[in-house]
């Protein structure tokens, strides 16, 4: 910065503290919560710093059993199911979204903006909203119950799409011209030269879409029926659900960190790739 | 090797009334291994006629003959040339021996000889250290030479080259222009080469066209072009400071122009013009004296050695005999000389 | 082998519960196999099964929560009785072995018993002894009425308790209860057994009077609301409120988490009316059979419901989840067992629920249910934030949830 | 916006569309106009009783005071969604651009909420705020402030905004530094140059430069609160008290799922994909101009 | 108006080991009114060196004075200089108007006459009738003329200028360098000139700074350096073509180089130097004839009206008397002529 004040850095610094404090004390407090047993953390006020039931909480939640009051499906398995369903829905994204961006800016046909606007308009169309006949394409056609009913309905995307096209507008002509006067036709120009450009708007394009397949909750409690292709999500929701049941509050707490876990690890790796995807074509 | 072709062509952007036509008819032959410089300003159609050779723009009309084939509808792989274009377009994720062998790649020529192919350009380019590199790791210099590798490579039968250099400074432009005249001289491949600096079109070429507004103005050698100028357009295009161009002068007839050179006005002691100096300017081994004639502007570039003369002074100047040209004012077209 | 898909709504520990009975009910035969899932809270789950049932998905056994019975009552060709069940596989089946307030719940007027109680709990009153004690209270004497809860809150409060009194499930135990409980209508029509043209009844002087107690009790800090359905819950175990009505459910996490002496005793009442106290209402949930199976698909469930009504399953049930024993005999053999002696209190909800019912206290069944509650949430919220008298927002309540009645009539005529 | 060189072939890009062509057509738009076709039928939840009413639930809906007051709600909801989320991540972004030293572990701990699933954001800050067990809402007892979401509007339409704008903060603070981050620093120095201060300069130079960033994160948390929020309204107040949070995503979802009340539910959906529409050309339009300079 | 004096800078970037010395004491008195212009290859400092005096880099040793007073750790803002930077550093939001009128908004200054203050540079600089547009609807040389009209109307001390030069095309370059020595004639105000283009120093500055690896090697005017350079270094940087620097021309003694310039060799029919051709370049009014002598690279440049030699033959030049440099090999500095 231009000035040299130290008043100003440390107020940037205080400022700084205040926000990471406030924006971060309710994950540290599910830390808390999650390293005392259910007891403890039921008398009001609960403690503010760790307790010592760290390990037991988390082993009862990833592995269940315990002494039967606490216990709850193991949390490993719903991890997984989150992990390969994100991951699908990931990639499926970003791959059919690359492919429509291709056709849309490197073709000229008809009713191309028609495409390109019923596309769009998908953009904010949640599954909430549409979800009761959504269901039943689904189950028609068989879907129900397997990773493919889980994904392949959540698979469209108009933010990819509308990303990867603002950056392919953004990629030379030259570039083209030059895989073409190489002899490269379409596919091979996407696959050789578009595709790798692509990449910092992939990464950016991972994180947002693994975020958003990871923290499903309605769509699995629907299309699934078998519990064991529940996500963790749904693994949280469900210790809370109502009824008479205790809610085990350390074990909750404990899942919610766990299944907060990998997205958080690819937000935090992918920070620098995130930011840098989403500006360069955003803007 | 081929030589090319351009019929009568013409290029029309969009269709209907709203059609912008920017080539006129451009009719040229350039010889099989001749090195031929398209100039002009801005927009005046240069790189759409390139482009058109490449086959990344329609003809809208005529032909275009490389050796003796019309490749009008041919796909730009398809017409054995190479290209180099002004940003180099070189592949950004690809290393400089993938961006040289992509196109060997797709052509499905044999790993060993692409191999053989990419080294020898690497070593005629000085890039032999610089393969495993990425683009961004290179100078502007070097990215230059990676994309006159890439083309190279490809042993076409023609060069098209879209002002390869402007993105170079003075000083790499410079070396940059005798590289390629040096391997224009060992490969011998037919070039059109397309800049809008007439230095670089003076240095370069063989034959040079050059263009205004989507007409083809002249199509000779640089000293030709430099010393007979078919238009006053040409005449003030090509060289800097660009040829007075006086109305006013002793002696010129009404309704046409006189030309002469800056480097063509002696300073003597007394005679000739007598100029009201504006400013001088030094560039080093010479000056410029920017003066007034009966109010019309013109420049006298003297040898730095001489002495400057002050802002608002008076001085004479004579047109060297031989080196005064003559233009129709209305069409701006030269008067033939009178046959000696 | 055949599979039964079994849909529900059972979470945490009451998750591991359902999973235990079905692995037992699996490893006492080989020709069916019982597959509990769980989708969800109650809602979740029915809505899930509806979507299912829509596409031709739905699971054969589902678990429907007292709420929704209405609903599924009027799908008549979604469902197949139980009773139809138990007959088609020669199941021997005997509505009369049930307790009467739990089976009359879930009878049709034919006498038909459309669906299988499972999870019947009703409301009962906790209170905390060892702060009754600090109050100058007799810990051993649990206030029976609603004059004597109030006395005891206010001594309470006088001895620093910032909450002396709450409830979990506000319509549930204090309209719905209420009314059985001192055998007046909550509905029209039999509280709406008698058809579905019943209207919402509960603004009667009794009903107002209780209300503006509760009211008064709310400005006073004698009644603290601690939010919708069983929110209030975690404040009775955490040792933060005094007294407490809700469901019979709540002792499981009771006995779990209180670290006090505390007391289980029956729903407070309004000594000077008559007829009270009659019976409670049932809450929890039953199974219901879902329509378009194969036949092996009845003959299995109808061998697993006979299952869950053996009194020796049952007993177990009870006595692990705080849940009614259903059957007769499963109270009996419970009682037999002294278990009742040990964990003095765990026999106030069955005691409430034996008794014979009348027409005003069988039950409440009510369509849209589900919503009327909600409403009842929503205008009763006014009152304790003082922005609505009694009378107010119980006319409120009934005026909105008429309009989701007479919808309900309308969608479920033809 | 066009290419210059575009490839040319009649087969190819439908075939490069196809997929997800294919997927919006069988799980947006035949959905969609299920939904259409059920807004204008009353049925019983499983649906073996249908019947065709016109218009009859529109009508029913914009008759009903409690829906027009769930109009309003949301907007005050989304409106204060986004406004709070905008500044706050605003002031955060123009600290942090400044900070040097440590500016990786602040952004780390700052973008973490991005992580967690509405549903669980939800589950945290009820846990932190519950009267009975918050530790948040003990310690504001004992400043003095009663706590009570649960019978105060205020306190609850306060809540879910937090939990709203705690969620959203991590995206638009990425957003604000990344934009912050390509104002070239020569502007900043001309600026200064020019004699403007830290705070003048960040009013009439950065503040206006990120214009694009500002409205196009607008567009997005009002999105955001309109439709990602029902999970934390679910979690935390259920619409209460009263109705004083149900915004609308929660009444369509609550009318759907928990009432089964199918017609109403699908005529709200109508209403709010036509807003949806709206809010995409909006959007679409802005977007375009912009990628035009 | 004031005069500027830098005092032994050093410049650092980092610290600790991991410092790195950009800056290695440079002394320069810049007086009052008069304009400098600081030239040398990238990466010189020449930056740096400029933006330590106008405040936006700290000053790792020595002192910077404009006027009398020490400005080492004033605010820019309050040291009363404007500068050009090289982008142009336009406000892009605001009207060329209001890009003028920011810094004097901030000062304070009356509306009426930010009006006519405004106004006045914007006549002078002919932007009268683009003061209502934005930054992006103007060209490059318009938006140059405004980012100097946003220094005009400061009314500063002192002018700073980074590169302003380098993002217009030749032509306009050429035009906005004369404007810019009308307007430092007009106004008389101090100014600092940065650039790595030679041409773009020798025309414009009085005297000029020439950089090289963060050092100054020769202060002085234009004639000076361009007739006398300090160092080897001085010699090849400034002029184009550079002056060819001999080892093994005869007569060169062991351990010197002896320096001529290519416009210093005349050709003659004979005597002299023997030199064969390699390539021979039209500039338009010139020719640069490559060759070599002895193995070493030779630049000669003659008049175009001379005969152009082959590749390949061999010609004759002499150097001219008196305009021969010589330098010691080892330090590369200039060995003092000896005194006539
Ligand atoms: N794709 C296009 N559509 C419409 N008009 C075009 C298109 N490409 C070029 N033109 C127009 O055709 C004319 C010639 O353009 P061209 O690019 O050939 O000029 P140029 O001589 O190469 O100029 P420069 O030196 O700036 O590259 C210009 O007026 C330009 O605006
Ligand atoms: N902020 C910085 N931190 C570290 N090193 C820097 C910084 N700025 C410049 N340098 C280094 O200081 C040296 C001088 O840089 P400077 O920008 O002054 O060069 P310059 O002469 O202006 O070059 P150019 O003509 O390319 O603008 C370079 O080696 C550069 O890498
Ligand atoms: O908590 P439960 O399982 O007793 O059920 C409560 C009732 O469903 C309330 O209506
Ligand atoms: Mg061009
Ligand atoms: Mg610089």
């Amino acid at each position: 910065m231009v000035e040299r004040n130290p008043l100003l850095d440390v107020i940037s610094h205080a400022v700084m503290w205040l926000g990471v404090a406030i924006v971060a004390f309710p994950l540290y407090l599910a830390f808390v919560a999650s390293s005392h047993t259910a007891q403890d953390i039921v008398q009001a006020p609960m403690p503010l710093l760790p307790g010592g039931n760290l390990w037991e909480t988390y082993k009862t939640a990833l592995f269940g059993g315990g002494d039967g009051a606490g216990s709850t499906a193991p949390v490993a398995r719903m991890m997984w199911v989150s992990f390969v369903t994100a991951m699908v829905i990931t990639v499926g994204k970003i791959s059919i979204s690359l492919l429509s961006a291709f056709a849309v800016v490197y073709f000229r046909f008809p009713f191309k903006m028609l495409c390109f606007w019923a596309i769009f308009v998908t953009l904010m169309l949640p599954v909430e909203v549409r979800i009761g006949p959504t269901y039943q394409v689904v189950s028609d056609l068989g879907m129900l119950n397997s990773y493919a009913g889980l994904t392949v309905p959540l698979i469209a995307s108009a933010t990819a799409t509308f990303l990867f096209r603002q950056f392919f507008l953004t990629v030379p002509d030259e570039l083209v011209e030059a895989a073409r006067m190489d002899g490269a036709g379409p596919m091979r120009f996407f696959k050789d030269v578009l595709v790798p450009l692509s990449s910092t708007s992939i990464a950016a394009l991972f994180v947002i879409q693994f975020i958003y397949g990871w923290n499903q909750y309605l769509w699995p409690l629907l299309a699934t029926t078998s519990e064991d292709m529940y996500p963790v999500v749904i693994g949280i929701k469900r210790m809370i659900a109502g009824g008479d049941a205790a809610n085990d509050w350390n074990i909750v707490m404990a899942t919610a960190i766990l299944a907060m876990l990998p997205p958080a690890f690819v937000v935090v790796l992918m920070q620098k790739w995130f930011v840098k995807g989403l500006v360069d074509t955003e803007k | 090797m081929a030589s090319i072709t351009l019929r009568n062509i013409v290029k029309r952007y969009g269709i209907g009334p709203k059609a912008n036509q920017v080539i006129h008819g451009v009719n040229a032959e350039i010889q099989d291994r001749e090195f031929v410089v398209i100039v002009g300003p801005s927009g005046c159609g240069k790189s759409t006629l390139l482009r058109m050779v490449a086959g990344l723009e329609e003809v809208t009309g005529g032909e275009i003959l490389i050796g003796d084939k019309v490749v009008n509808n041919l796909e730009p792989a398809k017409r054995d040339i190479a290209m180099v274009f002004q940003n180099y377009a070189l592949y950004p994720h690809m290393s400089v021996f993938d961006n040289m062998a992509y196109g060997l790649k797709i052509a499905k020529v044999p790993k060993d000889e692409i191999k053989t192919r990419v080294d020898k350009a690497a070593k005629i380019l000085e890039l032999g250290h610089l393969l495993e590199r990425k683009p961004r790791e290179l100078s502007g210099g070097q990215r230059q030479r990676v994309a006159m590798g890439r083309a190279i490579v490809r042993q076409p039968q023609v060069f098209l080259f879209d002002e390869p250099l402007s993105n170079l400074d003075a000083k790499l432009r410079a070396q940059t222009r005798l590289e390629i005249q040096k391997l224009h001289r060992e490969l011998g491949i037919t070039s059109l080469f397309v800049t809008h600096d007439q230095i670089e079109a003076m240095t370069l070429a063989q034959r040079m066209i050059v263009m205004n507004a989507g007409n083809m103005e002249q199509f000779g050698t640089p000293e030709e072009v430099y010393h007979r100028p078919a238009s006053t357009f040409v005449a003030s295009f090509i060289g800097s400071p660009p040829m007075n161009l006086l109305e006013r002068a002793p002696g010129v007839r009404p309704g046409t122009l006189l030309g002469i050179r800056p480097e063509h006005l002696d300073v003597t002691p007394e005679g000739g013009w007598d100029l009201e100096v504006d400013t001088v300017e030094l560039l080093g081994a010479e000056r410029l004296i920017y003066g007034r004639l009966n109010g019309e502007g013109l420049i006298v570039r003297v040898e730095e050695g001489s002495h400057a003369p002050a802002p608002g002074s008076h001085i004479h100047v004579t047109p060297r005999a031989g080196r005064v040209h003559a233009f129709d004012a209305a069409s701006g077209k030269r008067i033939p000389d009178p046959t000696p | 082998q055949t599979e039964i898909q079994w849909w529900h709504a059972m979470s945490g520990p009451l998750g591991e519960w359902v999973n235990d009975l079905a692995k037992q009910y699996n490893a006492s035969q080989t020709e069916y196999k019982v597959v509990p899932t769980f989708k969800g809270t109650y809602d979740e789950n029915m809505t899930a099964a509806i979507a299912a049932f829509r596409a031709g998905n739905a699971p054969d056994i589902l678990q429907v929560y007292e709420v929704g019975t209405a609903t599924m009552m009027a799908a008549k060709t979604a469902i197949v009785p139980v009773g139809e069940v138990m007959k088609q596989a020669k199941v021997k089946f005997d509505p009369k072995a049930y307790i009467p307030a739990v089976a009359g719940y879930y009878t049709a007027p034919n006498g038909q018993m459309l669906s299988f109680p499972f999870n019947s709990s009703t409301t009962i009153f906790y209170y905390n002894k060892d702060k009754f004690k600090a109050a100058g209270l007799d810990p051993e004497k649990a206030p029976t009425t609603w004059p004597e809860v109030v006395a005891a809150a206010a001594k309470l409060k006088a001895n620093g308790e910032k909450c002396p009194f709450t409830t979990s499930w506000i319509s549930w135990t204090q309209l719905e209860s209420f009314s059985t409980w001192h055998n007046t209508l909550f509905a029209t029509k039999n509280n709406g057994f008698g058809g579905t043209d019943a209207r919402l009844a509960f603004n009667s002087p009794l009903h107002l009077r209780h209300f503006d107690n509760l009211s008064n009790m709310a400005k006073q800090g004698l009644f603290v609301y601690k939010g919708r359905a069983n929110a209030a819950d975690v404040s009775f175990p955490s040792g933060e409120c005094a007294m407490i009505t809700g469901s019979s459910g709540l002792y499981a996490r009771v006995s779990k988490e209180a670290k006090f002496a505390y007391g289980i005793s029956q729903l407070p009442y309004y000594p000077d009316v008559e007829g009270a106290p009659q019976n409670t209402i049932i809450g929890g949930a039953s199974l219901w059979v879902m329509s378009g199976k194969p036949p092996a698909h009845y003959k299995g469930v109808a061998d697993f419901f006979s299952f869950l009504s053996n009194a020796e399953v049952q007993s177990a049930s009870h006595k692990r989840t705080g849940y009614l024993p259903i059957t007769m005999a499963a109270f009996e053999l419970t009682e037999k067992s002294g278990f009742y002696k040990e964990k003095p209190g765990t026999d106030v909800a069955v005691t409430q629920m034996i008794r014979k019912t009348t027409d005003k206290s069988r039950g409440i069944r009510l369509g849209n249910f589900n919503q009327i509650r909600t409403i009842i949430d929503e205008e009763t919220e006014q009152i304790w934030a003082g922005k609505k008298s009694a009378k107010e927002a119980l006319d409120t309540a009934i005026q909105r949830g008429n309009e989701q009645l007479e919808r309900f009539q309308k969608a479920n005529k033809s | 916006m066009e290419k210059r060189v575009l490839f040319r072939s009649s087969w190819l890009p439908w075939a490069l569309l196809t997929p997800q062509l294919a997927v919006i057509i069988v799980f947006f738009f035949w959905p969609a106009s299920q939904a259409l076709v059920q807004s204008l039928q009353v049925q019983d939840p499983f649906g073996t009783s249908v019947e065709w009413v016109g218009m009859q639930n529109f009508r029913q809906l914009f008759s009903d005071s409690a829906y027009l007051e769930s109009f309003k709600t949301t907007a005050w909801f989304s409106l204060l969604v986004a406004t709070l989320g905008i500044s706050i991540s605003l002031i955060l972004a123009v600290f942090a651009d400044r900070v040097v030293r440590g500016a990786m572990v602040y952004k780390t701990f700052l973008i973490l909420p991005y992580a967690v699933a509405p549903a669980v954001a939800g589950v945290l800050w009820l846990f932190m705020f519950s009267p009975t067990l918050g530790v948040v809402a003990y310690a504001l007892e004992h400043v003095g402030i009663h706590w009570n979401h649960l019978l105060n509007s205020t306190h609850a339409l306060t809540l879910i905004v937090m939990a709203a704008v705690w969620k959203q903060i991590s995206y638009n603070f990425l957003f604000f530094l990344a934009g912050l981050q390509s104002i070239p620093k020569s502007l900043i120095e001309a600026a200064s140059m020019d004699g403007a201060g830290p705070w003048r300069r960040f009013w009439s130079i950065q503040f206006p430069l990120l214009t694009p960033t500002t409205f196009f994160l607008l567009v997005i948390n009002m999105v955001y609160a309109f439709f990602d929020t029902f999970a934390i309204v679910d979690a935390t107040t259920q619409g209460g008290p009263g109705r004083d949070t149900a915004i609308l995503v929660y009444k369509v979802y609550y009318d759907g799922f928990k009432a089964l009340d199918l017609g109403g539910s699908a005529a709200q959906s109508v209403v709010l994909m036509v807003i949806v529409i709206a809010l995409t050309v909006v959007q679409f339009r802005y977007v375009e101009k912009k990628v035009n300079y």
